[in-house]
């Protein structure tokens, strides 16, 4: 049987963690299969968990999130005939048993940036993120550089929550952040902080703006007030490596882009009204683009650093 | 037989019951701090009791004023089986505490202490109004004057108890007890205390007072009980007996009253003083220039009505206060400035210090008695070598001193909070005696000590003197600045008004000199 | 009453007490509270595996505890072990990264200075600022928690990261400490356990605190200062000098917890390192009252609740990781807090056996 | 920076300040009773829960209030029990309290929602909806005065109003009424208001009662006023600021209310000013995020200096060794 360890953020971040949890769900209601799952509570826990979960006889053991890359690379090499694979790491170089698959959410950001950048009317944007860390930059630079290519005259304000965990479960200051974003002229903002961001829609909403949310679709939390969401299909990643199972398993580097529709917009009825078909088309342009290769977005990570936005 | 003497006591003068305690028994864990104690108390009289440190006088009457719920025996107030369970029920039976250790808020002002839990409603304002009317009847009748918009922390310990006072009279206490009220008093304060007391009692009202000072006895009260640990031993009309009876009742055995020392033999000077200056944290200037000198071999006593400046004259010299001017020690200058001038080096140069207030400064109260053995001294080999303490070697040293001391209960292993004010006092007299300091700075050394250990503190200060060392006495006791001094300098706002030779003074004098009144003649 | 009842009975009653309870709360969820308690229990000390855990995680609490309780016997209560324990763990990386390490003991010895300087340079500040200014320590303390985790994020996402790794961690310490089974191979701790010899280490510094503050001179300054400032001035102590010390070596004390962490365990420093020991640290120096003795055995207790917790939350998933949180308050609610509810009945039975018996 | 600029940046200060002024107040009454309590955090937390529990049961936002401060008043009775009645260690029981919130929140809330220990979103009647005073909109276009009164004192959550009341309230309660007499004077000498014959128990319980209290108007304002339900761990240390924000204010009303308004302020300007450069150079956002700490830091070591403490706090009356 499968086993997922969910990372410190908890099953129910209404992102990252939660759309992994779908993911795994959605291969239980099809397949009726059984997995095991467990939540990490510490740092000291993540090498301990995958040990545990190994030992249990699970397999493949899905883990979630760039933390665990190094405390994998421990573990794999002892549990050869386990296979392991991992979101959002691409530098473990090559493990025979390990499958890393990472996420081109600059690309899905850059999508939603132009989106942002149409929709707004004062031309003015802006993000929030949870913890200042190299992904949540990741999500902010390609964000934006799709709204400078769809409106090179707007301004981008990126702000982050905070510097410690709390700062991935402080609604309230991700409300308050959001409303001083929109006292300088933002009209549209994106949330990338996990617990934080709820906050972030909720002011957005209260404050009669347009926010864009994230990792799953959270169109639903606001309708018709979220403009749309960066689909981060870390479920679809899931669970494709359940249903491969032990013997499907393939190890290497996987990619998870707009090709592959590993991250990519939400539409759906609760934002259908408020994306103009215009819009649409010119997302889409883009995003064939992206994919021909014609139109390459910035990765903040490969050289740690952003040539639109400053942090 | 004793409960038999009290009754006959309470019969023979007839006049009605104002309180009476039957059995009354507490004990303080293994302490059995009252055992079956009886007493009776006739109205409109003044009761004394007396007894050694530890004898259990706080603790009775805390019992009666519901401060302490007692083992077993009965309350009588009145004639009335009275149960007091807490002081409200003390209170509403018009019994009034003035207490040893005084029950003030420190940081609020007169008037707001005075009320606490006697307010009338909710509101302040009404409470506060009637009670300013109040305290200024209470003041004119007993002339107890004070502001009653002061801060407790700014006023003097006289003044402190003044309010206790004052507290219990605007409860219209009938019942008033006072214990050791004179202990923090100049004589003329303490004088004036009786007056009031006297004035009370003439209105009918029933007072009892603790006090360790036989003369207080002597003077003020009818009858007088006598306590020893834990028991009561007799009650005698005042009349009927004397100081040396009283005193035998308590401690035992026969008490030498005043101190007997063969006249001073002063040699060279320890210390010269010149225009020395001294300001608090408030930058008031509490020394103003004060200028003296101690040879070996002589005690010189300073007398003074509390806060006059005798408290920084000690810290100064004791090492922790700052100040300027001239010191020198044996001819060497010592440092004021505060660099080199802390407990530490005035220590190594010579000067011990037993301090005014032993619970604050000259005692760590949670230490164990053999802690505080070293405490100051924890820098000499004989207690520390390298970095550690040798903790086997303060405790032996802890065990004699108790012994030559006749410390009690003698176990170094107690901490000092539960043994008595004079064992206290005791233990830091020895550890700083001990030393044989060319100079002993020691304040108020026997304040609420009984008469036992007073001998025997009186007794080290005149050894240490004839030992040819220099003694620096401050003590608000004129007495026992009369009794021990070679020389005596009375300070007032912070300058020595003038110096006396025991022979050719008296209290009258001094009184005067304390109260900054300069005569013409000498 | 017996010593034993005194440092034995009543903290097992209390325990007791406090299980009884969680376990209502594990019922409350539909679990079964005595498996629960079993699993616990078993996880925590039924294997050398589980051992391993427990005893990591008790050194990290004994050095923050030790650090709190240290500081609690001069009156100071120094809250800010979190920040101490993170800069010590700046202070690790920045030694084993700056030179290739011949061997693992040399290592250890120059992390620990460098742990110790740095936790110390934390503390350094808001004890000067007590001692000088008479700025209240517990402010300065909490604010410089949120200070010394944005300066670790500073670090670790723009300076010291590993460039290309989208993870914000230095890159692998050359060295590694041996752990236990390095050590005992015969005993069958796991190849990869995490206990390591910083457990040693911890159990010096208990004795080490021990002598201190019980036999050194300064101990009996420290804890004379914290008894009564003017005795201590009448003594010829000076506050500032004790305020200093003292902190600087709760300071020191909170910064070693990195060697465990970061040198024996992650070997690397990662974000938000400490992972609440900190305040763990206040728990079980309160619990352990301020004594090494009572620290030590505290912290082994906090050790086998997370330990045991994460193997119960791995068994049961209904048991999330905020029921172990529930639990391990509730323990130090009744050993700690509610200690007199167990304590002066238990007394007074005892006192009344004694009189009986006279 | 225009007028509205810094109006909305006075908005928000007003807001963060809002939950740390009640905290705070908490706080006052139970120290200045001479009960320590670190537990703010937690009591706000637990508050914070079943405010917006109860609120997604019954859709009512007011019974969301008085769930929260039944919850917190639990805790704050809890607190007395150890720390009063046991005569136990304020500090331990404050911790633990704080731990005990941080569990029980997410459990229950797991238990009840199934969300991971959140609570649905609120909406309508189940938020606090801001109030907009009279004329307001009237007034807006009056130059100056007009958005102030609009935009700044206008429009914000009955509960901020609540708080500011409570300021003066507390310092006419505990100066001006015979149970602020007695409350102050059980926090520096309970031994004289127990001679003085007032029960010194129950004394101190009122005051954490009333802590009790207030947290839970503070928790409530978090989960129902600022935010739209709960997150685990969301009040995300404002306890222990505003504990900060009580020494600061050296346990008095007023300078409570100061003390908070700045620390507010000072955690608007960091939001609102993350990413500025100085002389060309970026200023790290770490840094700006910082910066309220720091300054916390300098203004308390530079103006504020000594704070003394109630001085019987922390330690349980004992009469009898
Ligand atoms: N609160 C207390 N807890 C424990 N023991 C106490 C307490 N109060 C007094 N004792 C002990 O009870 C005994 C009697 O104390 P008490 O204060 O009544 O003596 P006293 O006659 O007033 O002595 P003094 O003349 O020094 O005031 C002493 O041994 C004292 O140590
Ligand atoms: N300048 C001021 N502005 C506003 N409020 C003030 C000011 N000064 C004092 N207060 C408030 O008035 C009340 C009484 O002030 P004050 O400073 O006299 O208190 P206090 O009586 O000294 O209190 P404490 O019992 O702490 O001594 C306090 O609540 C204080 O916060
Ligand atoms: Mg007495
Ligand atoms: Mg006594």
């Amino acid at each position: 049987e499968p086993g997922l360890i969910i990372d410190l953020g908890g099953k129910f971040d209404k992102s990252f963690n939660e759309s992994a949890f779908n993911g795994a769900q959605r291969w239980v209601a099809e397949t009726g299969g059984e997995y095991v799952e467990t939540e990490l509570a510490n740092e000291a826990q993540r090498e301990q968990t995958m040990r545990r979960m190994a030992e249990r006889g699970a397999n493949p053991i899905v883990v979630l999130g760039f933390a665990n890359a190094s405390a994998l690379s421990e573990v794999a090499p002892d549990y050869p005939d386990t296979n392991f694979a991992i979101i959002d790491v691409d530098w473990l170089g090559d493990l025979p048993n390990v499958r890393q698959i990472a996420f081109s959410e600059h690309e899905g950001s850059y999508l939603v940036g132009m989106m942002a950048a149409k929709a707004s009317e004062t031309g003015t944007v802006s993000f929030v993120g949870g913890m200042d860390v190299p992904l949540i930059r990741k999500f902010a630079c390609g964000y934006a550089q799709g709204v400078l290519a769809a409106n090179p005259e707007a301004t981008v304000i990126a702000n982050m929550t905070g510097t410690t965990p709390t700062a991935w479960n402080d609604p309230v200051r991700g409300a308050e952040l959001t409303r001083s974003q929109i006292s300088q002229g933002a009209d549209v903002v994106y949330a990338a902080a996990g617990g934080t961001g709820i906050g972030v829609l909720q002011a957005a909403a209260d404050e009669d703006i347009l926010s864009i949310g994230v990792d799953s679709n959270q169109n639903f939390l606001h309708p018709g007030e979220v403009l749309t969401s960066m689909l981060k299909r870390v479920d679809n990643a899931v669970y494709d490596v359940f249903s491969a199972g032990a013997e499907g398993f393939e190890a290497g580097v996987v990619r998870m882009d707009l090709s592959n529709r590993g991250v990519g917009i939400a539409l759906d009825g609760f934002n259908e009204a408020i994306v103009p078909f215009s819009m649409l088309s010119e997302v889409y342009a883009a995003a064939d683009q992206i994919v021909s290769g014609g139109l390459t977005v910035h990765d903040y990570t490969s050289d740690d650093s952003c040539p639109v936005l400053t942090f | 037989m004793s409960d038999v003497q009290t009754l006959q006591q309470g019969r023979s003068d007839g006049a009605a019951l104002a309180i009476e305690l039957r059995g009354i028994s507490k004990s303080f864990g293994p302490v059995q701090a009252n055992k079956d104690i009886s007493i009776q108390v006739a109205k409109g009289t003044i009761h004394g009791i007396i007894g050694e440190n530890g004898a259990g006088k706080s603790t009775l009457m805390s019992i009666l004023y519901g401060f302490y719920k007692a083992d077993a025996g009965e309350i009588f107030v009145g004639g009335q089986k009275t149960a007091i369970p807490d002081s409200q029920a003390a209170i509403a039976a018009g019994i009034g505490m003035v207490f040893q250790h005084f029950k003030l808020v420190e940081n609020f002002t007169v008037l707001e202490n005075v009320i606490l839990g006697a307010e009338e409603g909710g509101l302040l304002k009404p409470s506060l109004g009637k009670a300013r009317k109040l305290l200024g009847q209470l003041a004119k009748d007993y002339e107890m004057d004070v502001d009653p918009d002061a801060v407790i922390e700014d006023l003097s310990v006289g003044l402190h108890q003044r309010v206790e006072i004052l507290k219990a009279l605007y409860r219209q206490a009938d019942i008033l007890i006072l214990d050791e009220p004179t202990g923090v008093l100049t004589p003329s304060e303490a004088d004036h205390l009786f007056r009031i007391l006297k004035g009370l009692r003439d209105q009918g009202k029933t007072i009892i007072l603790i006090t360790h000072k036989l003369r207080e006895i002597m003077d003020i009260t009818d009858t007088v009980s006598v306590m020893r640990r834990g028991e009561m031993t007799a009650t005698v009309k005042t009349r009927d007996t004397s100081p040396e009876q009283l005193a035998e009742l308590m401690v035992g055995r026969k008490v030498l009253l005043r101190v007997d020392k063969v006249p001073a033999t002063p040699g060279k000077t320890v210390l010269e003083v010149e225009n020395l200056r001294v300001r608090d944290a408030q930058g008031v200037e509490r020394l103003k220039g004060v200028s003296l000198d101690i040879r070996a071999g002589e005690v010189l006593g300073i007398a003074g009505v509390a806060g006059n400046g005798q408290s920084e004259l000690l810290e100064v010299l004791g090492g922790y206060a700052t100040g300027d001017g001239v010191v020198r020690l044996n001819g060497q200058a010592i440092d004021l400035s505060g660099r080199y001038s802390d407990g530490r080096s005035r220590r190594a140069s010579g000067i011990a210090h037993v301090p005014e207030d032993r619970q604050r400064e000259g005692l760590i109260m949670d230490y164990h008695a053999w802690e505080n053995t070293g405490f100051g001294y924890h820098h000499d080999p004989a207690y520390s070598s390298g970095i550690f303490m040798n903790n086997r070697a303060l405790k032996q040293d802890t065990i004699d001193k108790m012994e030559r001391f006749d410390v009690r209960p003698p176990n170094p292993n107690l901490q000092a909070k539960s043994f008595s004010g004079g064992n206290q006092q005791k233990i830091v007299v020895a550890r700083e005696i001990e030393r044989n300091p060319d100079l002993l700075l020691i304040g108020q050394p026997t304040r609420g000590v009984d008469i036992g250990a007073i001998e025997f503190i009186h007794k080290q200060i005149v050894a240490l003197r004839d030992a040819g060392k220099a003694v620096l006495l401050v003590s608000v006791e004129l007495d026992e600045i009369m009794a021990l001094s070679d020389r005596i300098a009375v300070m007032f706002d912070g300058q020595i008004m003038g110096e006396r030779l025991p022979s050719e003074t008296n209290e009258t004098e001094l009184g005067l000199l304390m109260a900054g009144v300069q005569q013409g003649a000498a | 009453m017996p010593k034993w009842v005194d440092i034995l009975l009543i903290p097992l009653i209390n325990l007791a007490l406090a299980l009884f309870v969680s376990g209502l709360v594990v019922a409350y969820i539909g679990e079964n509270p005595f498996e629960a308690v079993a699993i616990l229990v078993k996880g925590a000390v039924g294997s050398p595996y589980g051992w391993g855990y427990t005893l990591y995680y008790t050194t990290n609490f004994i050095f923050t505890g030790l650090a709190v309780a240290v500081a609690f016997h001069a009156r100071l209560f120094n809250i800010g072990g979190e920040g101490q324990a993170g800069l010590g763990g700046l202070g690790v990386a920045l030694v084993l990264l700056a030179l290739p390490w011949p061997h693992w003991s040399i290592a250890l010895l120059a992390a620990m200075v460098g742990a110790m300087a740095f936790g110390a340079f934390w503390a350094a500040i808001p004890a000067y600022l007590l001692a000088k200014r008479g700025s209240h320590i517990v402010i300065t303390t909490i604010m410089f928690n949120f200070i010394a985790s944005a300066l670790l994020v500073y670090l670790l996402v723009n300076v010291i990261k590993v460039p290309g790794s989208m993870s914000p961690e230095t890159a692998r310490f050359g060295v590694s400490l041996p752990n236990a089974n390095d050590v005992l191979p015969w005993v069958g701790f796991p190849r990869s356990t995490p206990l390591n010899v910083t457990f040693v280490v911890a159990l010096l510094a208990c004795v080490a605190v021990w002598v201190l503050i019980w036999r050194t001179r300064l101990g009996y300054e420290i804890r004379a200062y914290g008894h009564s400032e003017p005795a201590a001035l009448y003594a010829g102590i000076s506050p500032v000098r004790i305020i200093m010390v003292t902190m600087l070596i709760s300071g020191g004390l909170s910064g070693l917890m990195a060697i465990n962490a970061v040198m024996g365990e992650a070997e690397r420093l990662v974000l938000d390192p400490v992972q609440g020991a900190g305040f763990v640290g206040i728990a079980v120096a309160l619990m352990g009252r301020s004594h090494p003795v009572g620290v030590f055995l505290a912290a082994l207790l906090f050790g086998m609740l997370y330990q045991g917790g994460a193997e119960l939350e791995f068994e049961r998933p209904a048991i999330t990781r905020e029921m172990i949180v529930v639990i391990q308050a509730l323990v130090i609610l009744f050993t700690g807090a509610l200690d007199n509810m167990v304590r002066s009945p238990v007394e007074r039975f005892f006192v009344n056996l004694n009189k009986r018996a006279a | 920076m225009d007028l509205l600029g810094v109006l909305q940046i006075l908005d928000s200060t007003v807001r963060m300040a809002t939950p740390l002024l009640l905290a705070c107040l908490a706080g006052l009454f139970s120290e200045r009773a001479g009960i320590f309590d670190i537990g703010l955090e937690g009591k706000m937390l637990m508050a914070a829960f079943f405010a917006a529990a109860f609120a997604a049961f019954t859709g009512n936002v007011w019974i969301g209030l008085l769930a929260a401060i039944a919850a917190s008043l639990a805790l704050s009775l809890l607190h007395g029990l150890a720390s009063i009645t046991f005569r136990g260690n304020q500090l331990i029981s404050g911790v633990a309290i704080n731990f005990l919130a941080a569990g029980v929140t997410v459990v229950i809330g797991q238990a009840w929602f199934d969300l991971g220990g959140r609570t649905p979103a609120l909406e309508g009647a189940g938020r606090f909806q801001e109030v907009t005073l009279p004329f307001a909109d009237a007034l807006a276009p009056v130059p100056v005065f007009g958005p102030i009164y609009a935009e700044l004192i206008s429009g914000h959550s009955p509960l901020v109003y609540v708080a500011l009341l409570f300021v003066p309230l507390s310092w006419w309660v505990l100066f001006r009424t015979r149970f602020g007499l007695r409350l102050r004077a059980v926090g520096e000498n309970p031994a004289a208001v127990d001679t003085a014959g007032v029960s010194v128990v129950a004394l101190r319980f009122y005051a954490v009662g009333i802590c009790g209290v207030l947290c839970g108007i503070a928790g409530a304002y978090l989960a129902t006023g600022l935010a739209a339900g709960f997150v685990k761990d969301m009040s995300a240390g404002r306890g222990f600021i505003a504990l900060a924000a009580l020494i600061f204010a050296k346990w008095r009303p007023w300078y409570a209310l100061y003390a908070c308004l700045l620390f507010g302020f000072l955690e608007a300007i960091g939001n609102r000013f993350q990413s500025i450069e100085l002389l060309g150079i970026a200023v790290p956002s770490q840094f700006m995020q910082a910066l309220p700490y720091i300054l916390t830091v300098v203004i308390l070591a530079g103006f504020v200096g000594k704070a003394i403490p109630p001085r019987a706090g922390g330690e349980p009356y004992v009469k009898e060794r």
